[in-house]
């Protein structure tokens, strides 16, 4: 293959309309990063709300226009778009982008040795849609209509009758076709552009699961795109595709033509949410893979379970999505039905996290940052894991539906699961990335401040869910049955101001280290797949300076007889 | 009587519904089974992560073997998990949701949930509810009963207030004007989807007098915080009292 | 005999057909979300009024489906042509497929306006609804097929293609036939059951 | 070469096939031969053309095996996501 004749492009074709991977995975690192942090600055609104019901917020509300929190007190309207807008913003806007966008564009192609990925203008478009997609998001905080308000599920017929969800709907829209885009590059890339050697079973583990999860994408987005063009109409062309026969809105009797089914919405809905949360949980399983193999110097435990679990959890995502409408009407007989596909969908989560434990067996565990963030997200991810045993049991879930049990539980699996992991990734692919590493110290600090009060605020939710706490409740006091545990609403609430103090250290050593940080070398974590074999930052355009051919599976650590304790796939002895 | 802060505790509220104890043993049974698993992995890890450090072991052991041991955690987690479904869960799922009393012994009662109220219809002595017409819906007749209709002379109508006798099962008929709200009473461990456009009937019988209290657990606007009623578990006498004081003050 | 693109990629499979695969894997996902919603609200809802067959117009629908089927024939023929290396016999399919294509709209152009004008309407029942939503949803399908054909009618009036390098003809080809294929399956459940 | 000169005739053949089952599905649409059967022959048909057009035009048959995953994998994930709501909305 000619190597592509370079030639100088212009400030705007290198960095911002550029094909390069690389700096596609930058763009989508840094503006998932940005998000995250909005979406997160949203909670610590509600918060407040949550610990003094009612009262004006103290520095923030007298900033907040008065249709919004009149005197700083905070309306019920703003409370749900609050509460709607954090959780898109977290998932289709924070984690899924960081997740899949930023480390799967910037390391699929060099784990798997290519020059690039398969349609680079396809997945600049992606970045670009996503972007979009992003920016009409948050507008609808400042567009009339204000922003959505039904939750981050958008269920109908609230979401029909109630204003600012048809930004969200065409953000929404915007999203998935990024998505989608993105998906077919993966999907592409690792089929067709490996290197030579690198067959399926010596694939990083960080590959396979990105290759699921583009699979996962592909197949799950469209049926939501469906049903949101759907709700998109019944919302602007007066159509009733979910609208039942003689609603009766404040009071009036609704000229719909009716007919729809309320529960139409749920199944297009979950089709596409569960498959999502596997989503958000397998490109992290994939880098707790490498950096755990990298930390304990010795090959992951189990390749072929884990990464058959990957496919297995994958193919089964597709069958267990109305646990999520257990008491919302389902038939009893599917109830049945989707109950024993959400335990069995328990088995490979649990295949891959014993897997993992089994790997800190015979090992010899370097405590470097990377390695804490993975080491703490097997218990965390245990916690969230072990928590949805209840929710996926419908007698027990009769109770725990709705209610801050299922907060809790889907927060440790994402927050103190894939976010501890992605953070993982962040520490430990910085230095291939910008060429420096980042301070070791301030990475403990944040370290240690994140994972201790994640746990002061998602682990008072359980014992709020036991108590019956519903969800989405502007003001948890007017139920009594809420009043006993009301005081867990304080903890938990200076609990999340602390977690925005602890990001500080981490905000800051992010953006300093990529200026000022240590330089490093090419393999400092002396790892052994091929984004360790060419120069960080790796070549523009190219990568490598000539293809890498594979010569053994990814994680041939401490291999007997040799002296170096690693063995790099594409080392030819 | 207002709820004596006894119904609700740091724990699960008290157990006021026949099979609400069956539910809490699920509970009971799953969080042991999840804590035991925790804490089994915690201390193997623990172990792990001291014994296994740099400074203790320098060199790991290399071995792609994945022992048939290595299995053992995920085949006992999956037979506990049949165990849990087949045995204990489906029966009960079905003791909930299959099982529902007939009329004639239950105390019937339909309830549309709208934005941000519980209307709760009571069939009167006659048993027969009256007819109900969307159209004759106002403030008056928040409920839309239609006077002329001979069943409804004796139906009695309550927002956010639900009276039932103790000692016989109560047969509830969910149905929501608006957007979808769920009925959701702590202590009797029910709860279920109000939907528009479509009927749920759910059941429970409670086992003590009392006042307990309904929530709605489904996000169905900005009213959704306050959208709380009471359930009034009376005595039989009382009950009846309370219905005969309800006919009594329609008959002019 | 294959585009001489299909040089080192693992599978064999040039990445423009595998992308346009896995696009189509997509798109089947699309419309197998409308389409189950249609049909599960067409024999769930008790108020979905199936309009009588007399409005429907089945005599034009079916004229219409025989006019996609021969534009996906034409297709067909366009990419057999070039690869026997007749660039000349490219240019004619192609045209002719895209004649059809602009028929195929102007048919259903007609069917909407009879349509409305009988009463079927986006908002006059469940069955008007759907109808639209998916009709309008295929009819962008085809014309994004029309541009995508127009582009490759330009290159190939430029002599781009010959029987070695004509990758994008085949791409093409693939996307019109899963259009037309789309159009089987919606012509039997709006116009016939 | 000569392969390359029936392909023509196979796309005719093919063509013809298409246009007659179109002619027969519309035909058989007008029998009464009760609502169940209706569906399902309307929809055999379907199926036989969509085969026909996916084996012959897409050249789905000469491909290799990763395609016919990913058009497969398609096809049963649409039919599961319909498959497992009808019983819940679509039947009473």
């Amino acid at each position: 293959m000619t190597a592509a004749v370079h030639r100088e492009e212009s400030f705007i074709g290198k960095w911002i309309f550029s094909r390069d991977h690389k700096v596609i995975g930058l763009q989508y690192m840094f503006t998932s990063l940005v998000f995250l942090l909005i979406g997160f600055s949203l909670i610590l609104l509600i918060r407040w709300q949550l610990a003094y019901p009612g009262r004006p917020i103290p520095f923030i509300g007298d900033l907040l226009p008065d249709s919004l929190a009149p005197g700083g007190i905070m309306m019920p309207d703003f409370y749900n778009s609050l509460g709607a807008m954090h959780g898109t913003i977290m998932i289709f806007l924070g984690i899924v982008p960081l997740g899949v966008g930023a480390f799967g564009n910037y390391f699929l192609p060099l784990q798997i040795g290519a020059k690039d990925m398969a349609f680079p203008t396809l997945n600049m478009s992606s970045y670009w849609v996503y972007f979009v997609g992003g920016v009409l998001m948050l507008s609808s905080f400042v567009l009339p209509g204000g922003a959505a308000r039904a939750g981050w599920t958008s269920y109908v017929p609230l979401s029909v009758i109630s204003s600012g969800q048809t930004t969200w709907l065409l953000a929404m829209t915007f999203l998935i076709t990024s998505s989608l885009l993105g998906a077919i590059n993966f999907i592409v890339t690792t089929l067709n552009l490996r290197a030579p050697g690198l067959t399926w079973s010596r694939l990083p583990l960080f590959v396979w699961a990105q290759f699921v999860t583009g699979l996962i994408l592909l197949f799950a987005f469209p049926v939501l795109q469906a049903g949101a063009v759907l709700q998109l109409l019944d919302r602007v062309a007066q159509t009733s595709f979910y609208m039942p026969q003689g609603l009766i809105i404040s009071g009036e009797l609704s000229q719909r033509g009716g007919g729809g089914n309320a529960l139409l919405w749920q199944h297009l809905f979950w089709f596409l949410a569960h498959p999502e949360v596997y989503v958000l949980l397998l490109p992290p399983m994939g880098i707790v893979a490498e950096i755990l193999a990298n930390g304990t110097r010795k090959p992951i435990f189990g390749y072929k379970e884990v990464a058959g679990s990957f496919c297995f959890i994958a193919v089964l995502s597709f069958m267990v999505w109305a646990h999520h409408m257990f008491v919302s009407g389902l038939k009893t007989s599917l109830s049945y039905l989707f109950m024993t596909t959400t335990m069995t969908i328990s088995i490979p989560s649990i295949a891959i996290l014993t897997c993992y434990l089994l790997s800190l067996r015979n090992a010899s565990i370097r405590y470097t940052v990377p390695m804490l963030f993975t080491l703490a997200f097997l218990p965390m991810f245990g916690i969230g894991g072990l928590t949805g045993l209840p929710l996926g049991f419908t007698p027990t879930d009769v109770y725990l539906h709705d209610t801050y049990y299922v907060i809790g539980h889907f927060h440790y699996v994402v927050v103190t699961g894939t976010l501890i992991a992605l953070f993982g990734g962040i520490y430990y692919w910085f230095p291939k990335m910008f060429g420096r590493s980042m301070n070791m110290f301030w990475g403990k600090v944040h370290f240690w401040g994140t994972i201790v009060l994640m746990n002061l605020i998602f682990f008072p939710m359980f014992i709020q869910g036991l108590a019956g706490v519903q969800r989405r409740l502007y003001d948890p006091t007017v139920q009594l049955h809420n009043l006993t545990v009301q005081p867990t609403n304080v903890l938990m609430s200076y609990a999340s101001w602390g977690l925005l103090l602890f990001q500080v250290p981490f905000i800051v050593n992010f953006f300093w280290s990529i200026f000022k940080g240590a330089r490093s070398e090419e393999n400092p974590w002396q790892a052994t797949t091929l984004e360790w074999a060419c120069p960080s930052p790796p070549l523009p355009h190219v990568n490598f300076e000539k293809v890498p051919t594979v010569h053994r599976g990814p994680y041939e650590y401490s291999v007997p007889g040799r002296e170096a304790d690693f063995w790099p796939q594409n080392e030819e002895n | 009587m207002n709820p004596a802060q006894s119904n609700y505790g740091w724990g699960l509220p008290v157990a006021a519904s026949t099979y609400a104890d069956k539910i809490d043993r699920s509970l009971l049974i799953l969080h042991a089974a999840m804590a035991a698993i925790f804490v089994l992995w915690a201390v193997y890890m623990a172990y792990c992560l001291v014994r296994y450090r740099k400074e203790n072991s320098p060199k790991a052991v290399y071995s792609h073997k994945s022992t048939l041991a290595s299995y053992t955690p995920d085949v006992l987690i999956f037979i506990f998990e049949v165990w849990l479904i087949f045995i204990v869960g489906v029966p009960i799922w079905a003791h909930i949701r299959e099982e529902l009393p007939a009329p004639e012994d239950a105390t019937v009662i339909r309830v549309v949930a709208e934005q941000f109220a519980w209307l709760a219809h009571y069939p009167g002595p006659d048993g027969k509810f009256g007819r109900m017409a969307p159209s004759l819906v106002d403030y008056a007749i928040p409920l839309g009963l239609d006077p002329q209709d001979p069943d409804a002379g004796d139906d009695v109508a309550s927002v956010n207030e639900i009276r039932v006798p103790l000692g016989r099962p109560v047969l509830v008929t969910l149905t929501a004007r608006d957007v979808i709200h769920s009925f959701f009473v702590p202590e009797f461990r029910t709860k279920q989807d109000a939907v528009p456009g479509m009927e749920n009937s759910i059941w429970f019988e409670p086992v003590m007098a009392g006042r307990f209290e309904i929530g709605c657990a489904q996000l169905c606007g900005l009213g959704h915080y306050r959208m709380r009623g009471d359930i009034f578990v009376l005595p039989e006498d009382e009950y009846a009292a309370w219905m005969a004081g309800e006919q009594a003050g329609r008959r002019p | 005999m294959n585009d001489t693109r299909v040089l080192d990629t693992s599978t064999g499979i040039p990445n423009g057909k595998l992308g346009m695969w896995v696009f189509l894997a997509s798109e089947v996902m699309l419309f197998g979300g409308f389409i189950s919603s249609y049909v599960i609200l067409r024999t769930g809802s008790p108020y979905f009024s199936i309009p009588p067959r007399e409005m429907l117009g089945v005599p034009l629908a079916t004229l219409n489906t025989f006019v996609l089927i021969t534009s996906s024939v034409t297709m067909v023929l366009a990419l057999d042509a070039v690869q026997k290396g007749s660039v000349k016999g490219l240019v004619r399919y192609l045209s002719a497929t895209l004649f059809l294509a602009f028929c195929f709209l102007g048919i259903k152009a007609y069917e909407y306006h009879h349509k409305w004008l009988e009463g079927i309407t986006l908002t006059s029942g469940l069955f008007g609804s759907f109808y639209y939503t998916l009709t309008a949803l295929h009819a962008l399908h085809v014309i994004g097929g029309i541009v995508f054909i127009s582009y490759l009618l330009a290159m190939a009036l430029k002599g781009r293609y010959d029987s070695r390098e004509h990758a994008r003809v085949e791409y093409a080809g693939l996307y019109w036939h899963f259009v037309d294929l789309v159009w089987v399956v919606l012509f039997p459940i709006f116009y016939l059951l | 070469m000569s392969a390359e000169r029936s392909n023509t005739k196979v796309y005719l053949g093919v063509f013809a096939a298409l246009a007659f089952l179109t002619a027969l599905t519309v035909w058989a649409s007008y029998l009464d031969l009760g609502k169940g059967r209706n569906i399902a022959l309307a929809l055999a048909i379907a199926f036989f053309k969509v085969s026909l057009i996916a084996a012959f035009f897409m050249h789905l048959k000469s491909e290799k095996r990763a395609v016919h995953a990913l058009f497969y994998g398609a096809a049963l994930l649409a039919l599961l996501l319909f498959l497992l709501v009808l019983p819940d909305l679509g039947l009473p």
